[in-house]
Formats: structure tokens, C-alpha cells, sequence
């Protein structure tokens, strides 16, 4: 199955990078943007057609690799 | 001869690049990447660092300054652009020179001198120099050249590659390829050879107390053939 | 929120110290009153447990222009030009959040800096890990490194030397100290004192936001079971922005605007204003609506605490508003003028129109606690007694190979080569040598720099651990032809509320005191991180020193790889096989006990100042000074960094070939010279009473040792650089 | 409104972060995982309350700066 998770900075940690692309588009002339966030995007293709068993591996994954818990948050959003 | 080297915010060889060119005789002027107008330039320099932070994606956002637009218009009428390092980074977002530059294939930020095996003499940048292969530096995040299938097959027959990573006698192979560039590009040229992307620093490699002088050798040669 | 003495606890008060509050502030603090307290006495920000001991340590000296006290020391290095440095701990952060925490950790030791009006010059770094089989260690390590390489690299501030160890004690608390030298014109340096009345103080940067809120409070906090809960202190850093904010202070700098400039560090807002006006004798008055904020609603404590990065706070002339706005307009950074400077004495805090704090100065900094804590005095261990059996199995080649793989000898290039090192054209000696060195642009004048630590040694006694890293500092850079000038340092210890661990710190506070006295080498700034602990064992105690020197002609440095064949090799200083704590010791016998090596004082200035009149004369053509691993091990590297080898051989002594080879006495050096020029070095050595071996001569290619045990350059390249490599890529 | 983006390489393109996540995955025993493929993530809060409206400022962003269209494919996934 093909798991997508996305991991995104918790609320309160500072997205140098969001901030960055804020003011270039803002340069660019797109007018009213109110915050840019970034993430990262993973889609895991995993060996496993139950779909409750890949989530939680893919979790299990996020937990001791792809995310650090101290400042990001994981979310998967689509399993095939 | 006159050159400009483009400040982005950012930028962190700006001055080293500034250095290189007026030991070898270039008029150097340091351009603000607010600016609209270039100076009159024989040629331009988009210098290393990390412009934008190199968020999102490497030069994607200096490619969009306002002084881009201008050196655009000046590569577009045959001027001569030479991006180092992040500057190359800068001109392939801006489409001046084909293919990408993905992470470093081992994920490390690379510093150490290399080889490089110079692969089209025919053009401004290296004609006229002797040695076959260069000693220089690099020093990047994002070196990892990489286009698609009919793209290399294109700069491969407009000859557009300018070096390949090599050994210090220009053998081109797997073992001396330090970020895992496709056919180990170093530096490639636009189909007219006015501009040219290079990944190498030859600003680092001007002095012998220093990393060593084959920069030197480049930088000579590049005022002559300007001339 | 009612501040009562479990809230006080709860910020990490001890019961006295609240009470002490009330009673200094005759009333009960308010949460934000209390939080700035809890900031200001915390030990990060008060050196409480330290202030004691440190104050006798030499910080005079004909080169010093700035001691301790400022944001870094300043020193004299002629023509007008002065170097600012300072080093500084970011450990418990880096452990937490290793990318982060050392980025961060590089980024606030950079602004210390720029904050006197210095650019950067290079960055060092001083790393520790716990043992290479801990399940943490080669995460943190990848970690800590893409981190400071990360925020160095992006900075273009050349990384140009350092040092990594690994040792068990690190497994639950690493150790990542950074270190920033920066250039300076002499009547151009910035100071943190405000002065004059009614003067705008104004905020510049980035923008407020949650992050770090009470980071100097973890830094003095033990590790428990807890620390999950302690993560969101950890703060993110935008090297990018901190690029800008350099640029746009220093074209500031330019102009007389400034009055006083202080960047906002440990305990952020609150510590910055304060050490601003306690060092002019003045008020304070901010209104903290006026602050840039990330978050909506942040409340006055939290902007008072937030330890966002990449802030500075500048009191500026009068009517120098416009000009400054411009210039951080220019170059995209938050601008405000958040207060003023006031005659109050107090730090008084506006928010919404009320009053949200009114404290006296003098109360948070001049009264702040000072503990003169309990410590026990270490007793100088027994020596080891070695049995000539152990040695009987032992082959000298297999040893050396095995040390030179050591995690603790063996080459750090995966680390340095993922450092900037040759940005900004000017450095002189790369990663890899006994010191960094940068030319100061454009002139023939270059500085060394170099970071040390010997936390064994240390740790067998702390006394002569202490001064044994102000020799190897002094050594450092002597090896590469500097006049040490002087030394930053940073105290890593456990808890001082351990009788132990405060004892360690003590001795090797005095050690380190009596050293840097005795080799003029006086410390002109540093920085004390205490609680590297986890539950009741702390870290083996890990005072780090960067030391800095001058060269005056940047073509006569020296480096360490040998040169030429048949050139003589000699070894400078007495051996007297000193195995005790030694590498061959720890790692060949497995004998960990037993007194470190003594450190002889005047060996160690004679020497040294002996090697310096040899390099003036053009007599060097390598030199390394002998530290861990002993003469074989310096050798070895001098073979390797030159691919040439050596035909060497044991002089005459009682002492075995493992002791003469191996041994870890101080104060030593190997140079190499021309034949020709023999006769005139060892006159010179023996005018100053100089203790020297011959040790043997360059030859193409292999490490030959009294004519039988033989090895090829390539073989001991091969131990000396796969180990991290191989252990990283595993 | 806020829009959210995903970027992802496209097929052909090396993704040398991918591989070395997938190679440390397998090395920290999560077994069976045949791919891993990295992309970003953009959370984009517009003043725009038309969603239509606001999707197609955002596909511009995309084309004009957000993605590299030689190597990159763009996904809005969400707007709220
Ligand atoms: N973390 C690091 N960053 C940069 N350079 C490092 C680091 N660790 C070690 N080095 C470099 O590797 C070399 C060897 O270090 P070390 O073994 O401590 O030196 P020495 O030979 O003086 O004992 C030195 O040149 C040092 O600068
Ligand atoms: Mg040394």
C-alpha cells in the first residue's frame, strides 16, 4: 500500500522557510496572503495490504525517524 | 574589461568573487539584487552562498529579484553570465541553463577540492587553456546535477557540458563523482555558450597559501579571452 | 495566574530565593515579575554557583582589550585590529533537538560576536558523544553536525577547526560547544553599557514568537524522566535571517548611532535590557505592545522570556530613528522602538496601558544570589602498576594501528569536510591541523585558533586536568608558529549541588587559573553550563578551552605533515613514559585508573617559547605537538597529513618501547628539520635547556621503528581515516 | 481560506532523500518497504473566500514559484 503522511511544524515553532516564500510571493505581487506554512510530504510504499497495519507501522516510522515530535507534528492523509 | 557580481541577501561569496576578479584586472562592481539596471558589464557573476536561505529550493527565489530580469535580457543578447555554485543554482530556476541541482546524493554538505576534467574548450570561458584538468573547490548542499533522458542527449550534442568531475588525469568515472551528478556534470553551458553554470569555486582556488591556484589559471585565461 | 512559592518552585526557585524576592521587592511578584526573577537567578544567567571561583582566574594581560563581562573578549593584534571571541555551550538543546540545538548553538555565539562590532572570521566547534555503541550517538552525531554546518555554512563563516570525543559519561547529555572569532577595528567596538537619558531603545530582527520560553531554565535543570515534557524550549534557527541581521548591524556599526547593543540570548528580552542598564546604572521602560510578534496574544511574560532567536537590542542616539529604520528596512528585518532609557533605576514594563512590572535593577542583578557551594577535594590517584606481561603480546604496529582508529585519535574529516572551511578566501590551515588558521584579509597577519579538551584527564584530577588543557591550547598553536595570545572557556560540568562535581569544578577552575597565569595566557571570556547530568551522574568534567594566537607572516605558518626525505626528525621535551590515563592505557590494557600526566610549568613556557624562536628562524619544516597516542601517534599523523614516512628509533632510555612510544608525558612537541641546519637547532634547544631526543629521519613511504617492525603509510591511512566513516555510513 | 499544496517530484527524478530515508528505514528494521518518495508541503492562508478563486492563486504560486515544473508535479489537496 502507499501510505502519504505529511509533517508540518507545531503551531508555535518559527518556519524560517514558510516566512521566506511569504515575503517573495508577497514580492511577486500575490497581495493578501495571510501566512505560508511548510511541510514535508512522504509517501511510503510498504509491503502490506492491510490497510490499519501499514498506518500504524508508517506511524511507528514518523515516530522514530521521519517527524521529531519536540517541534513537528505528523499526520497521514491517504493510504492506497 | 567590467564585471558585476550580484548581491543577493544572502550571498556569502560575493566578496570573494569580487577579490578574484580584480586580482586578475577585472573593473569590478558589486550590483544589489533590488537594483533594475545593470552597470555596463563584459561580464556577469551570480556568486556562491545561500541566497533566500536557500529555502524551498535553491536560487528559486533570487530568480524571481528585480535585478534578474536585467541580467536575463543580458544573457538573452549574448552577454556573458557565469553563475558559481548557488549562482548556477539561480540560473537554472531561471531556465537560462538546462536541468536541476538536487540534494548531494549522500545528503552531506560537501567542502574539499576536486578534479575536473574540462570538456568544451571552445568557448570564452576555456578556451585557450592548457591543462586538461583543473583542480578546484567545492563546497555545496545541492551540487547533484540532474536532467531528463532527451535533455542530456541535447546539451550532450550542442556540447553543453563544460566539466565533468574526474580524477587529477581527467578520468571520468563513479569514484570521483562527489554528489552523484548525472555523468558527473560539474558545469554546463546554454547552447551558445554565453552562460555558464558551474558548481566548482575557481575564487577559492587563487592563491597557493591557500586551497591551490588552478582558479588562477581560469580566471587569467577568462580576461584574455574577453579581451 | 498568583504567584505563590510553589509557582516560584515550579520556575525553578529554590524556597530561600523566593523569599528573598518578596522580601527585596517588600511584596509579592506578580507572574511576570516572577518569571523575569526566575530568568535572571537562574545559574545559565547568574553564574551563582561560579561567580566565586571564577573571579580568580587572569584576565589581564598587554593584549587584552576587553576581559570577561561583555558579550566576548577582545584582543589587541596590532595595526589597529583587535579579534573578539568568545565560546559558548548549547548541550542540553542539542540533545533534545540535535539539528536545531546546534544550529542555534552556533547562531548565538556568532551574534555575541557581531554584537561588538566584529565580522566573523571562522567558527571552531567542540563536540562530545556519548560511547559509539549507545543507540543515541550516531543520530546526535549526524545531527549536531548537519546542525553547525547548516547555520555556519549558510552564514559563510568558515569552520576551521574543532574536536570530537566520545565517551560513555556523554550518553545522556552531549556536549556542543561553539566558538566564533570575529575582526575588528580597534576604535570601532561596541559595548553593552547603556548610557544617557531618555535615548530609544530599539528592537531589530526577527519577531517574537513562543519558542524557547524558559530555554535558560532548562540549561541549568537536570535530565529526568521528564524531559519529553521539557521539548518545546527548543528553538528553530533562520541562519538566512541571522545573514541579514549581521549585515544590517555592522552597516549600522558604520555611522554613530549606537550607544549600546546587546543581542537578546539565554532569557532573551529580559536578560538583554537588563545587562544593559545595570552595566549604565540606569532604568528601563519598555512597552511591550510595541514588540514584534509572531503569535497573536502572546502575553508580557511571554515576551519577556521568549528566547527567539536572531534579536538584537540597541539603544540608539536620539534622532537616529529614521536613519536605522532604513537600514533594516533595507535588508527586510523587523524595526520598532519597543521603550527608552530612563533615570528609575527599575525595569518598568507597559502592556495594554497598565503597569505589568516595575522592579529595581539592582534587586535582579547586583542582589542576585551567590553560592559559595560545597565541594570535595580529589585525592591524586595511585599510579597503575603495569606488569612487564602485559606487554609481551603486544606488537607495536598492531597497537598503533588500533589507536590510530580509535574513535578518539582517528581522523574527523566526514565531520570538517561537511563544514564550510574555505569560504571568505582566507583560510590559511583547514580542519585537520593542530589549529585553524585565517589571514586577516588583506594584510600578511593571520590568526590560529584551536579547541580542547581532555575530560579524562580531567576526570582522574581535576587539577592537573585543568591546567593540562591550557597547556595543549598553548601547544596547539605554538605548533602551527603562533604567539599565544589568550583563551575563551567553557565549563561543562555536572551539578554543582553535588559535592563531586562542584569539586571538580573548583580545581579545574584553579587549575586552568594557574596554567594561563603562568603562560601569560590570560581568559578573556566564557561561560559556565552546569546540570550536564541525567538523574544523579553527571558528565566527566569537560572544561573546554579555545585559545587564539598570532602569526605574523601568514607564509611562515607550519604545518604538520613531514616534508622531505632525510630531514631530521626530533622530539622536543622530556619523556618519561607516563601510561596512566593514556590512550594505550585505556584502550590497549584496559587499565582506566591511575593519575593523569603531570604538567610541569616551566617545561611547558620553556619549550614552547623555545619551538617559537626555532620557527622564527626558519629552522621548522613540520612541527606537532605530542597529545594523545604519544610520540608514535603525533608521528603518525605528521606521516599521514605529508604521505611520507619515517625511520625512527628508541633512544637509550630504562623505559620500555611501549612507555617511550606511547606515553603521554606533556609538554612536547616533534619537529622536523633540514641536516644541515642540526647543529644550530640543538645549540639552540641546549642555550635554553631544552630536552630533546633524535628521533630518527623522513624516508618515502614507511613508518619503520628500530629497524624491525615495519608499516606502510597507506596501512596506517587506511586506520586512521575509515573508522567514521565507516561508523556513519553503517 | 487555506489552501494546502503538495509538491512531489516527478517520476523519473532521482530523489536522493527518498533513498537514503528508505535505506535508513530498512536499517532500523522496518522491513518490506519497496519505495519512499519525499516531497513538500504548503499550507497557504489567503484572504480569498471563494474557494475557485483561491485554489487558482494558488496553482499560480505553484507554476510561478512554489514548484519546479522540470522535475516537480503540484496537488492541491485541501482547501478550508
Ligand atoms: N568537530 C570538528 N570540527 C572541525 N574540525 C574538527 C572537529 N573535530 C576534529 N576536527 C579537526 O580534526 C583534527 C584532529 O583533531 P584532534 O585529534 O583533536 O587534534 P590533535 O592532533 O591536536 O590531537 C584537528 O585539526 C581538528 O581541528
Ligand atoms: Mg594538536
Amino acid at each position: 500500500m502507499k501510505i502519504s503522511v505529511i509533517i508540518t511544524l507545531k503551531k508555535d515553532v518559527l518556519d524560517p522557510q514558510g516566512k521566506i516564500i511569504h515575503q517573495t510571493l508577497d514580492g511577486m505581487g500575490f497581495e493578501g496572503i495571510n501566512e505560508v506554512r511548510q511541510g514535508k510530504y512522504f509517501q511510503i510504499d510498504a509491503k502490506e495490504d492491510d490497510k490499519k497495519k501499514a498506518e500504524a507501522k508508517v506511524e511507528e516510522m514518523c515516530k522514530k525517524l521521519l517527524a521529531n515530535l519536540v517541534i513537528e507534528d505528523f499526520k497521514i492523509i491517504g493510504t492506497q | 574589461m567590467n564585471s558585476s557580481v550580484i548581491t543577493f541577501p544572502g550571498s556569502n561569496c560575493d566578496r570573494d568573487m569580487d577579490v578574484a576578479l580584480k586580482k586578475f584586472g577585472f573593473k569590478n562592481k558589486m550590483v544589489w539584487h533590488n537594483d533594475i539596471e545593470l552597470p555596463k558589464s563584459d561580464l556577469v557573476v551570480l556568486p556562491g552562498g545561500f541566497s533566500y536561505g536557500d529555502y524551498l529550493r535553491c536560487g528559486s527565489m533570487a530568480s524571481k529579484s528585480k535585478i534578474m530580469k536585467s541580467v536575463i535580457n543580458f544573457a538573452k543578447s549574448g552577454g556573458k553570465v557565469m553563475g558559481i555554485c548557488n549562482g548556477f543554482q539561480i540560473l537554472v530556476e531561471t531556465g537560462l541553463l538546462p536541468g536541476v541541482l538536487l540534494r548531494n546524493k549522500y545528503l552531506e554538505f560537501i567542502c574539499k577540492n576536486v578534479f575536473v576534467k574540462i570538456n568544451n574548450k571552445d568557448n570564452s570561458y576555456f578556451k585557450n587553456i592548457k591543462k586538461d584538468t583543473l583542480e578546484l573547490h567545492i563546497a555545496h548542499n545541492e551540487g547533484n546535477y540532474f536532467c531528463s533522458n532527451e535533455q542530456i542527449k541535447e546539451i550532450n550534442d550542442n556540447n553543453q557540458i563544460a566539466l565533468y568531475y574526474s580524477d587529477k588525469d581527467g578520468k571520468v568515472s563513479e569514484d570521483n563523482n562527489p554528489n552523484g551528478s548525472i555523468k558527473n556534470i560539474a558545469s554546463v553551458f546554454n547552447k551558445e555558450k554565453n552562460v555558464l553554470g558551474m558548481m566548482p569555486h575557481p575564487e577559492r582556488m587563487i592563491d597557493p597559501a591557500l586551497s591551490g591556484e588552478d582558479g588562477s589559471i581560469f580566471f587569467k585565461n577568462l580576461i584574455n579571452n574577453l579581451k | 495566574m498568583t504567584v505563590n512559592e510553589q509557582v516560584a518552585i515550579d520556575h525553578g526557585l529554590k524556597k530561600d530565593e523566593y523569599k528573598k524576592i518578596c522580601d527585596l521587592l517588600e511584596r509579592i511578584p506578580n507572574i511576570t515579575e516572577l518569571g523575569i526573577f526566575s530568568a535572571m537567578w537562574n545559574e545559565h544567567c547568574s553564574y551563582k554557583s561560579s561567580k566565586l571561583h571564577l573571579k580568580n582566574l587572569p584576565t589581564k594581560g598587554k593584549n587584552v582589550i576587553q576581559g570577561p563581562g561583555e558579550n566576548a573578549g577582545v584582543i589587541d593584534i596590532g595595526d589597529d585590529d583587535a579579534i573578539v571571541f568568545k565560546i559558548e555551550s548549547h548541550n542540553h538543546p542539542s540533545f533534545i533537538e540535535p539539528y536545531q540545538g546546534a544550529a542555534t548553538g552556533v547562531g548565538g555565539i556568532m551574534r555575541d560576536v557581531f554584537t561588538m562590532g566584529a565580522r566573523p572570521i571562522a567558527n571552531l566547534n567542540s563536540i562530545h558523544f556519548g560511547s559509539p555503541q549507545h543507540k543515541k550517538t550516531k543520530n546526535l552525531l549526524r545531527g549536531v553536525v548537519c546542525g553547525i554546518g547548516g547555520y555556519g555554512n549558510c552564514m559563510g563563516i568558515p569552520t576551521i577547526a574543532g574536536q570530537t570525543s566520545f565517551d560513555e559519561s556523554y550518553n545522556g547529555n552531549i556536549l556542543v560547544n561553539a566558538m566564533t572569532l570575529g575582526l575588528v577595528k580597534k576604535n570601532k567596538i561596541f559595548y553593552s553599557k547603556a548610557a544617557g537619558l531618555g535615548k530609544p531603545v530599539i528592537y531589530v530582527g526577527s519577531k517574537t514568537g513562543r519558542d524557547g520560553i524558559h530555554g535558560a531554565s532548562m540549561a541549568s535543570a537536570v535530565f529526568d524522566e521528564k524531559i519529553e515534557e521539557k521539548k518545546p524550549t527548543v528553538q528553530v534557527g533562520d541562519p538566512f535571517t541571522e545573514k541579514l541581521l549581521l549585515e544590517a548591524c555592522l552597516e549600522l556599526m558604520e555611522g554613530d548611532s549606537i550607544i549600546a547593543i546587546q543581542d537578546m540570548g539565554a532569557a532573551g528580552l529580559t536578560s538583554s535590557s537588563i545587562e544593559m542598564a545595570s552595566k549604565g546604572k540606569l532604568g528601563i521602560e519598555f512597552n511591550l505592545n510595541k514588540v514584534p510578534c509572531r503569535e497573536a496574544k502572546m502575553t508580557p511574560y511571554e515576551i519577556m522570556l521568549s528566547e527567539s532567536q536572531e534579536r538584537m537590542l540597541i539603544v540608539l542616539e536620539n534622532g537616529k530613528e529614521d536613519l536605522a529604520k532604513k537600514i533594516f528596512d533595507k535588508w527586510n528585518l523587523d524595526f520598532a522602538v519597543i521603550g527608552k532609557t530612563t533615570d528609575s533605576k527599575k525595569i518598568e514594563l507597559y502592556f495594554d496601558n497598565s503597569k505589568v512590572a516595575d522592579i529595581p535593577i539592582d534587586t535582579l542583578v547586583q542582589n542576585s544570589p551567590m553560592y559559595d557551594r560545597k565541594w570535595k577535594k580529589s585525592k591524586l590517584p595511585k599510579k597503575i602498576k603495569i606488569k612487564k606481561e602485559d606487554f609481551k603480546n603486544l606488537k607495536i604496529v598492531n597497537v598503533l594501528n588500533k589507536i590510530l582508529s580509535n574513535p578518539n585519535i582517528c581522523s574527523k574529516e566526514w565531520i570538517w569536510e561537511q563544514y564550510d572551511h574555505t569560504v571568505m578566501g582566507d583560510t590559511i590551515q583547514k580542519p585537520g591541523g593542530d589549529s585553524g588558521v585565517v589571514r586577516i584579509h588583506g594584510s600578511n597577519k593571520a590568526v590560529a585558533a584551536s579547541v580542547d579538551s581532555s575530560a579524562v584527564y580531567c576526570w582522574a584530577h581535576p587539577l592537573s586536568g585543568g591546567k593540562q588543557i591550557v597547556c595543549e591550547s598553548w601547544r596547539n598553536l605554538i605548533s602551527v608558529g603562533a604567539q599565544p595570545i589568550a583563551i575563551t572557556n567553557c565549563l561543562n560540568f555536572g551539578s554543582p549541588e553535588n559535592e563531586e562535581n562542584m569539586g571538580e569544578f573548583v580545581e579545574c577552575v584553579h587549575g586552568l587559573g594557574e596554567a594561563s597565569k603562568y603562560l601569560d595566557f590570560p581568559v578573556v571570556s566564557g561561560n559556565v553550563s552546569f546540570y550536564n547530568q541525567t538523574k544523579d551522574v553527571g558528565i566527566k568534567p569537560t572544561p573546554t578551552i579555545g585559545g587564539v594566537g598570532l602569526i605574523k607572516n601568514y607564509k611562515n605558518v607550519i604545518t604538520m605533515g613531514l616534508k622531505k626525505t632525510n630531514n631530521i626528525i626530533i622530539v622536543v621535551g622530556k619523556t618519561e613514559g607516563h601510561l596512566d590515563q593514556s590512550i594505550f592505557a585505556r584502550d590497549i590494557l584496559n587499565q582506566k585508573n591511575g593519575p593523569p600526566p603531570e604538567i610541569n610549568l616551566f617545561n611547558e613556557k620553556n619549550n614552547g617559547e623555545t619551538i617559537l624562536k626555532l620557527i622564527e628562524k626558519n629552522y621548522v619544516k613540520s612541527a606537532h605537538d605530542v597529545s594523545l597516542g604519544g610520540i608514535i601517534t603525533s608521528l603518525a599523523k605528521m606521516c599521514i597529513k605529508g604521505k611520507k614516512g619515517a625511520s625512527i628509533k628508541k633512544p637509550k632510555y630504562l623505559i620500555n618501547i611501549f612507555e617511550y612510544f606511547f606515553g603521554e608525558d606533556q609538554g612536547r612537541y616533534i619537529i622536523e628539520i633540514e641536516k644541515i641546519d642540526f647543529k644550530n637547532v640543538t645549540e639552540i634547544l641546549e642555550k635554553n635547556s631544552v630536552h630533546y631526543d633524535e628521533l630518527g629521519i623522513v624516508n618515502k613511504n614507511e613508518l619503520i621503528i628500530d629497524d624491525k617492525s615495519k608499516v606502510t603509510i597507506d596501512e596506517l591511512i587506511k586506520s586512521h581515516t575509515n573508522w567514521l566513516t565507516n561508523y556513519m555510513n553503517k
